[in-house]
């Protein structure tokens, strides 16, 4: 049975369960719903979760085991004779599989029977013809071993499928019984449905967790081995950042965090204030239609392609401001020399994170209940004191919020950073001139023609826990601000 | 059969402090408040009073165009503070607010400590020189609200974590700490025991050597109690106006003796 | 697990061009599917080839140099043993400035050592490089600021800058001679022949030759290193100069005139072949003469095509591994 | 009470008070910082629309060459059987003569004297595609050998500069793929009409091309790459992100673990998108043996990329809906799940849906955790058979296109990256408007 | 001195419904109820009194669980309902405040039309088969909110655009609607007029005789007039419980003694 097909009976059991949970349900209360512990839809939903999870999560879970045992107990029974010099068993059962493949293509296909396709032999009959013909290709000819293995390994699946249907019927059926049993009046059907969604809110919430996992455990092996390779001390505090493939690279991470900071500060210093104001203005002062029509215009901001943000950075914004500050400029000053600078890339990556932060305030502060705005405006407040003093403060945590998903963004930005910014790792005070970030020197050296156990190559994977750590400190002293701060209203 | 001290107290006729004609106001297509007229005498305690979802709110909030807040009201009419119409476009609201304060009626504390709840409006109208200054502002403040007691140990915490009818005083105080030459208070004894009820009418007694009150009321004893004239609304339309003494004692609109009466009688 | 029916490149961003116009043709040209080739630079490709043998492994990994030692032991210890190279021309690199700059005509090594060379010897000691204009590097250079924009590290063509051009203008202009005087060894007179500086007069492109373009187009000053077709593609924004006076063209490159050149290759697991659909009649497409030869699409494009090119056609078609 | 306001006679409310003045000029500071703040967005919107427009219009027409192409039988069907095994044979290199003899012979019709001195010499003109083109039409036609049959093929992407400006006389001087000589015979066949502009279909519709044939190069197939992969985005990052910070917000027991969890969250936003792309290599690819390229595999990284943006957004408006409408709702013996899901929820939704515009503008834009799974580079797969292998098969992403394009050396291709853009945002502006007539319908104020 | 028809009326002494024992309530530090004891009887009104501040709400939000939903708030001590202890583990709040209902101090609508507010209860607990049903349901509670003729017309405007004392009453007619067994109101009459206010009392009264009512209230003519019982609060103490009549013509303690004629004398 083709698994679409049963997991679409699984689901209109679940139908059905829902229907006749309900139904009993409400039997057993004499058909009145004031005698049920719970809302009929619970008893339903109570009896359809019961049918449909656990047959689904075994199908899920037999459909991962399944093709690794067969391909194993396939595999054992090929012998080593018949794997070519220089191939693989890996290689020659993905060969099994792909003819397995294809002929199962070919008998629903109508180009062979089920019989023909059991019966083939390889030698008797062109095999790779009547594949390429259903539009399966092979690289090569089809060896008698790798027929009968893909033989078998279709009668193998064919077994499995068979047991696993009846095993998830059967699930279902038994968890329908189960659930429908115990359907009556005074169970407790909604607590046992909230339950389930509270497993799901949680499985949820641990993704979140789980890719902090996985990002971490991705990070870290590569960067204890970095270590073993290159000390951390120069890591940490060197103030050269001047990789070389060939080696004898310094690695110091200190000008490339500096040009981080450098970049996301300006960038914050231009989205923060211009976002905020924006989203007060629209909040607070915009009628609802100029509002409805700003709004999503700036956040259209937000999903302009970044390396478009890059060019207009080394385009036009970095000739204008070196119009202005480098020789011959405006001043008459000769403070910068290229287009690329930290300015230039602060700029208009601020420009970029301006929706980050208005969009989101602007939402946090419409909640702000009008009753807090009509106490303060009511002594005698101006709007503006009443947004600075009152609005602002109980909005504060979502505020920190946004200003804080800008920051983020700042900190991982390449694209802006690389055009805009230069490539130049360098410790300066001056904003004119050219640096560069960690995160752009993280896709550099992930990227670049370093070996991959040189230090150069493994030096992203440090570069990468650098940032999260700093970041993560970062953040717990966001959480301690808003906590600190934090008005609750009502 | 009312406990009215006031009675036959020596109401001195005074100038108008406020003057509306022909207000009307509209929520959209609701015809909220219909046609009303009243002059409201200065350094007097006007009480009004009616049936719920009469309009006194509504009327209240246009005093100090506190309405402008609400997006869907219209406001027609003049409405005249010491004869300058405050719907005016010369008048900034801002400026009239600071002069016509406002008690709510449901308690809106902000959410920030008590002392910075009555420290907000001093603050912003510049009326402490120095700390110590507005330290003494809010103390007074809290004691005419009749919650000085109360809150004294714990000025620094939220004042959303005040009980119901603290809140409602802690209210009372802040509009009081700025001083206005106007008080519009909605119900402000709704969530409040006998004794601080006595206390905040105290209080709107020693305001109206000074100030104008005007005090919205389902008590009719309360406002018997406090207030010199009274204002009986309903339906949106301005019934009766007059002395207090005389519209608890001898209303002349049936409408408004059966509301008075309907209670006792 | 269903079985993959497309051949997967990855690889050279420089071998990019070419093999994308191959993959294209490939697909119009048989019944087999369109090979997916993705960059990200020759090392990123190898270190994927070598990550073993089967199915979710590349096939084909594409490279502007020649794979390294360590990398083929890299290869033998994840399983892929039989490996086969394939070079399938040659890549010019260029020196171009903006087309209405300053007068970049003729280059020598030596004036890009002079300009770019970290630290110098200097009477018997190593002594930072203070040249701020190309003129303080060869007088007859215009003297205008030195704004180099060279590959970055993780680039193949850097390595190729860095041998041809650093280290032989080191040993033109004496530098390597004088540093051997110093005491220096071999490996540590290579390493400060190819030291460039640091300090902003050169600049490292992470990115491709359109970011160099980009930023040469906002520097009237800058000059930038480049491929051959990349050059040939945009000779309305770029002119580009001489280097040891020969101009750079696919003939002088392919005599061999031209001296900044280097191979590019690409290496098939020989054991996909026969299990991925394709593969081998792509790597047979690829160097077929109506493909690589000198009027293929690929020789128009700007590759310089390998005179060798039947033996190569030879090996790739009796598998032979390195 | 202080003195001044004691002392002096009564203000008038129509004289504004020194003070009152200072505040009000504070007061409309304020406002025109707000204004100034708006426009300085919506001006910077319209410079980078208008630069993007300028730059990307071109790429929506291209130019095209109508020309009879003679199908000859001795070149493509030399044993004359109209076998399609042996015609398929003839490689596209063996129909390149054919079209440039073709033009070859229009030109010497048109034109009272040919300039060129060999049909070879046309090559210039043509695209490398024309030759696949036909020989499609000759397969699927067999019966076509032997006739004269008119094609509309595409010009090369010089001709086509020509025609938009980008290549002019003066800068083909020193360029070796066309001379004055083929502008000229441009001149000519345009004013008979053989040769002209048109909207481009395939520009949207179409496939990537090679570095060579930049005037073939199309959006379509990566737009939906991008829309396969924008589908697992809003599948699985809006009810999980959703899902996860009512959990985190209203559920889950406030202690250390929460707040770390919580302060992991906001951090997952600063990680570079690239190490998601490493995750996403190690997970998907390589551990969980999902194909490379795969848009299915792209949409899951980008989840895991979004899910911190519509997270912390989803919980900052939660966390703004006043405990006072939860308590109405607890008070009417509501369960907490209840009052979440009928109450609380939909007062957070704008900010819910504010999170996802802005995490999904942010994952349709994306391009550097692509470059781990394999969905940059030269992909030029056909259109996906079904939705299945549109999830399945190999792919690339608008983004990652317009990325690919920007790199490569051919001019032309620059122009497409812009025009790619321009479909981009066209995307990304039909997917947020129907989140902004969600969200305005559940915006209010209590 | 008052006017209170119930004094000598029967009062039916009851089962408890009820009961606590050593309850202690802190906010953090805050000591807000100090040891109380008490039996709240079933089928009858029981008032709370005291001055704003004492711990009334407090107490009676301990009654449904209410306090869960305060972070900082403890409770210790145990209370019974109908003999079992709502503290217990296995007990579902949400169970239990669909028995216990509670109207709140501050009226809270929800921010949908009058219907849905009303129609939320019923509908979460099933009260109703179909629409017609539902409708009726709402019409019901409307009318026993005693606010049905003022809101028949705009069901389906939000419940948040009505008036102070309009939302107080739909409060009202939304804990009713879900027939609780046990009433909490807290000052249910704060925003009303006396009509309404009599209305309310009137179905206060007719509830009695199946439920059980708890009522707040700083009127002391309401307490007399509407409850059973009464008990007095008093910084946190409950410093005494009894028949209303007795309490409020015969208090034993001082303190009851002061806080009732405080008022008055
Ligand atoms: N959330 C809270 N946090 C801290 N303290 C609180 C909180 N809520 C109430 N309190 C304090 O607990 C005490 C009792 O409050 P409660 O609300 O029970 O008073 P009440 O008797 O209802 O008064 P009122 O008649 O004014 O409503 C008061 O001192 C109050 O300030
Ligand atoms: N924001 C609003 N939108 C729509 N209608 C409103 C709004 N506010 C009040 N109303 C309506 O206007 C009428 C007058 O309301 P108002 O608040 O002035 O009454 P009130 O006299 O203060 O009553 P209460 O004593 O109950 O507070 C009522 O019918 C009310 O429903
Ligand atoms: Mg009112
Ligand atoms: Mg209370
Ligand atoms: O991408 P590369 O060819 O420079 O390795």
């Amino acid at each position: 049975m083709p698994l679409l097909w049963l997991v679409l009976i699984v689901l209109a059991l679940g139908v059905v369960g829902y229907g006749l949970g309900r139904h009993k349900a409400m039997t057993s209360a004499d058909g009145d719903v004031r005698h049920l512990h719970s809302l009929p839809v619970y008893y339903g939903t109570n009896v359809s979760l019961f049918v449909v999870v656990p047959a689904l999560l075994v199908m899920v879970a037999w459909l991962i085991v399944q093709p690794i045992v067969i391909n194993n107990s396939v595999a054992a029974d090929i012998p080593a004779s018949a794997i070519p010099e220089s191939s693989t068993l890996g290689l020659v059962m993905s060969d099994v599989r792909r003819v397995a493949d294809g002929l199962d293509l070919a008998v629903t296909q109508g180009a062979l029977t089920s019989a023909e396709a059991s019966g083939l032999q390889a030698g008797v009959s062109d095999v790779r013809a009547i594949l390429a013909d259903v539009g399966v290709a092979l690289g090569s000819d089809v060896s008698a071993t790798t027929l009968s293995a893909a033989q078998e390994y279709r009668a193998m699946a064919s077994t499995a499928n068979l047991a696993m249907t009846a095993l998830v019927l059967g699930l279902a059926i038994a968890g329908f019984v189960y659930a429908y049993g115990r359907t009556n009046k005074d169970f407790r059907a909604r607590n046992v449905v909230e339950k389930a969604i509270r497993a799901i809110l949680i499985v949820a919430a641990s993704i979140a967790i789980l890719t902090t996992v996985g990002i971490v455990l991705s990070l870290v092996f590569n960067t204890i081995e970095f270590f073993k390779l290159y000390p951390a001390a120069d890591f940490f505090f060197g103030t050269t950042w001047s990789p070389s493939f060939g080696g004898g690279s310094e690695l110091g991470v200190l000008p490339l965090l500096w040009g981080t900071l450098y970049i996301s500060v300006i960038a914050l210093a231009v989205a923060v204030p211009i976002g905020l104001f924006a989203a007060i203005y629209l909040s607070e002062y915009a009628g609802p239609k100029a509002r409805g029509i700003a709004k999503p215009l700036i956040e259209v901001l937000a999903g302009i392609p970044t390396i478009v943000y890059g060019l207009f950075a080394l385009l036009t914004v970095g000739p204008l401001l070196v119009n202005v500050f480098g020789s011959g400029g405006a001043l008459g000053v000769d403070w910068m020399s290229g287009a690329s600078s930290v300015t230039t890339a602060g700029l208009v990556m601020g420009i970029m994170l301006i929706p980050f932060v208005s969009s989101l305030s602007d939402d946090i502060i419409n909640a702000v209940p009008q009753s807090m705005r009509d106490g303060s405006l009511g002594l005698g407040a101006t709007k503006s004191e009443t947004v600075k003093q009152v609005v602002l403060p109980a909005a504060l945590p979502g505020i920190v919020g946004a200003v804080l998903l800008a920051a983020s963004r700042a900190i991982g930005e390449t694209m802006i950073v690389v055009l805009g910014a230069g490539a130049a790792a360098r410790l300066s005070m001056n904003p004119l001139e050219a640096m560069t970030t960690v995160t752009a020197k993280i896709v550099s050296q992930l990227t670049g023609d370093a070996d991959f156990a040189s230090p150069e190559a493994l030096v992203a994977f440090a570069l990468g826990m650098t940032l999260f750590v700093m970041t993560l400190g970062l953040n717990v002293l966001a959480l301690v601000i808003v906590r600190k701060y934090r008005e609750q209203y009502e | 059969m009312y406990d009215n001290p006031n009675l036959e107290r020596n109401v001195a006729q005074q100038d108008t402090k406020i003057s509306a004609r022909n207000v009307q106001v509209f929520y959209g297509d609701t015809h909220a408040i219909k046609d009303v007229n009243i002059e409201i005498p200065a350094r007097t305690v006007t009480a009004f009073i009616g049936p719920s979802g009469c309009g006194k709110s509504t009327f209240l909030r246009c005093l100090n165009r506190m309405n402008d807040t609400i997006d869907i009201c219209r406001v027609e009419g003049d409405i005249n503070l010491d004869g300058e119409n405050i719907y005016d476009k010369r008048v900034d609201p801002v400026q009239l607010r600071a002069k016509v304060g406002m008690v709510f009626q449901k308690p809106n504390p902000f959410p920030k400590s008590i002392y910075d709840n009555i420290a907000y409006g001093p603050r912003i109208h510049g009326l402490a020189k120095n700390k110590a200054d507005l330290d003494e502002i809010v103390e007074k403040a809290l004691r005419r609200g009749a919650i000085w007691n109360e809150v004294k140990d714990r000025l620094h915490a939220p004042g959303t974590g005040l009980s119901g009818g603290q809140q409602q005083r802690l209210c009372i105080a802040r509009a009081v700490a700025t001083e206005p030459e106007v008080l519009l208070m909605d119900e402000p004894c709704s969530a409040l025991d006998p004794i601080a009820t006595s206390q905040v009418e105290e209080l709107i007694d020693e305001l109206r050597d000074q100030y104008s009150v005007v005090i919205v009321t389902h008590s009719m004893q309360q406002a018997a109690r406090v207030s010199q004239k009274t204002a009986f609304f309903h339906l949106g339309n301005l019934v009766e106006f007059g002395d207090t003494g005389q519209i608890f004692t001898n209303p002349q609109d049936s409408r408004t003796e059966s509301y008075i009466t309907g209670r006792i009688g | 697990a269903a079985a993959r029916d497309n051949v997967q490149v990855a690889g050279s961003s420089t071998v990019l061009p070419y093999a994308s116009i191959v993959a294209e043709a490939f697909g119009e040209n048989f019944d087999f599917p369109t090979p997916v080739v993705e960059s990200g630079g020759s090392s990123a490709g190898l270190k994927r080839f070598c990550e073993g043998v089967g199915e979710n492994t590349i096939d084909v990994a594409n490279a502007s140099r020649k794979i390294k030692d360590k990398e083929i032991a890299a290869c033998a210890e994840a399983g892929v043993t039989d490996i086969i190279e394939v070079r399938i021309g040659y890549d010019g690199i260029v020196f171009a400035s903006q087309i209405d700059g300053p007068a970049f005509n003729a280059f020598e090594p030596a004036d890009w050592y002079n300009a770019l060379a970290a630290e110098k010897p200097v009477d018997g000691a190593m002594v930072a490089n203070t040249a701020a204009t190309w003129a303080d590097a060869n007088a007859e250079l215009p003297a205008v600021e030195i704004a180099a924009f060279i590959p970055g590290t993780k680039h193949g063509t850097r390595e190729v800058f860095e041998e041809k051009v650093l280290l032989q203008g080191c040993e033109d202009t004496g530098a390597a001679a004088a540093m051997t005087e110093m005491g220096m060894d071999e490996d540590a007179v290579e390493a400060a022949c190819m030291a460039v500086r640091t300090d902003g007069a050169s600049v490292d492109i992470d990115g491709d030759y359109t970011e160099t373009l980009a930023r040469i187009d906002s520097n009237t000053n800058g000059v930038g290193v480049f491929g051959l077709a990349f050059y040939e593609n945009n000779t309305d924004k770029l002119k580009v100069a001489t280097m040891s006076g020969v101009v750079p063209s696919t003939d002088s490159i392919a005599t061999g005139e031209y001296p900044v050149s280097r191979p590019l290759y690409f290496y098939v697991k020989k054991a996909h072949i026969g299990v991925i659909p394709g593969l081998k009649e792509y790597a047979e497409f690829f160097v077929a003469d109506e493909i690589a030869g000198p009027d293929g699409p690929m020789a128009e494009y700007g590759l310089v095509s390998d005179p060798e090119l039947t033996a190569t056609q030879e090996a790739v078609a009796n598998e032979e591994t390195m | 009470m202080t003195d001044a306001t004691n002392n002096t006679p009564k203000s008038s409310l129509l004289t504004v008070s020194p003070r009152v003045k200072q505040r009000n000029a504070a007061e409309a500071r304020f406002k025109m910082y707000g204004i100034a703040a708006v426009m300085t967005g919506l001006v910077f919107l319209i410079i980078l629309l208008s630069t993007i427009l300028f730059n990307g219009v071109g790429a929506f027409q291209q130019t095209f060459i109508e020309v009879p192409v003679y199908l000859n039988e001795a070149k493509l069907d030399k044993n004359g059987n109209r076998d399609p095994e042996d015609i398929k044979k003839v490689s596209t290199f063996g129909y390149n003569p054919l079209i440039e003899q073709a033009i070859y012979d229009t030109i010497s019709a048109k034109m009272d004297k040919n300039p060129l001195a060999k049909a070879k010499e046309a090559k210039a003109l043509i695209s490398a595609s024309a030759a696949a083109q036909i020989r499609d039409v000759v397969i699927a036609n067999p019966d076509l050998i032997g006739q004269t049959v008119d094609f509309r093929i595409l010009a090369a992407s010089r001709v086509d500069g020509y025609l938009k400006d980008r290549v002019t006389r003066e800068s083909i001087a020193r360029d070796k793929n066309i001379d004055a000589v083929h502008l000229d015979i441009i001149d000519a066949l345009r004013a008979k009409g053989i040769v002209k502009r048109e909207f481009n279909w395939s520009f949207i519709t179409g496939a990537d091309a090679s570095e060579s044939r930049p005037e073939q190069a199309g959006m379509g197939v990566s737009m939906l790459g991008s829309l396969f992969m924008m589908l697992v985005v809003l599948v699985l990052s809006l009810p999980i992100g959703v899902a996860a910070s009512i959990y985190l917000e209203e559920f889950a027991p406030q202690n250390k673990w929460t707040d770390l969890i919580e302060v992991n969250i906001s951090n997952l936003a600063a990680v570079p998108s690239i190490v998601f792309g490493i995750l996403g290599l190690a997970v998907f690819i390589q551990f969980a043996g999902l194909p490379q390229s795969a848009p299915l595999v792209g949409g899951l990284v980008l989840t895991l990329m979004t899910l911190p943006t519509i997270i912390i957004s989803t919980r900052a408006s939660l966390k703004s809906v006043p405990p006072s409408i939860r308590d109405a709702a607890l008070g009417l013996g509501a369960s907490k799940m209840q009052s979440v899901f009928h109450h609380v929820l939909p007062l957070a939704m704008p900010g819910i849906l504010t999170g996802t515009i802005i995490g999904l503008a942010q994952a349709l834009g994306e391009t550097a955790p692509l470059l781990l799974i394999g969905m940059v580079g030269y992909i030029a797969s056909n259109y996906p058979t079904g939705p299945i292998a549109g999830f399945m098969d190999p792919n690339s992403a608008m983004p990652a296109q317009i990325y690919e394009w920007a790199k490569r050396a051919d001019p032309a291709y620059y122009e497409r990256a812009w025009g790619g853009i321009i479909i981009l945002l066209v995307f990304l502006i039909t997917m947020n408007i129907i989140a902004i007539i969600l969200r305005r319908r559940f915006e209010r104020r209590w």
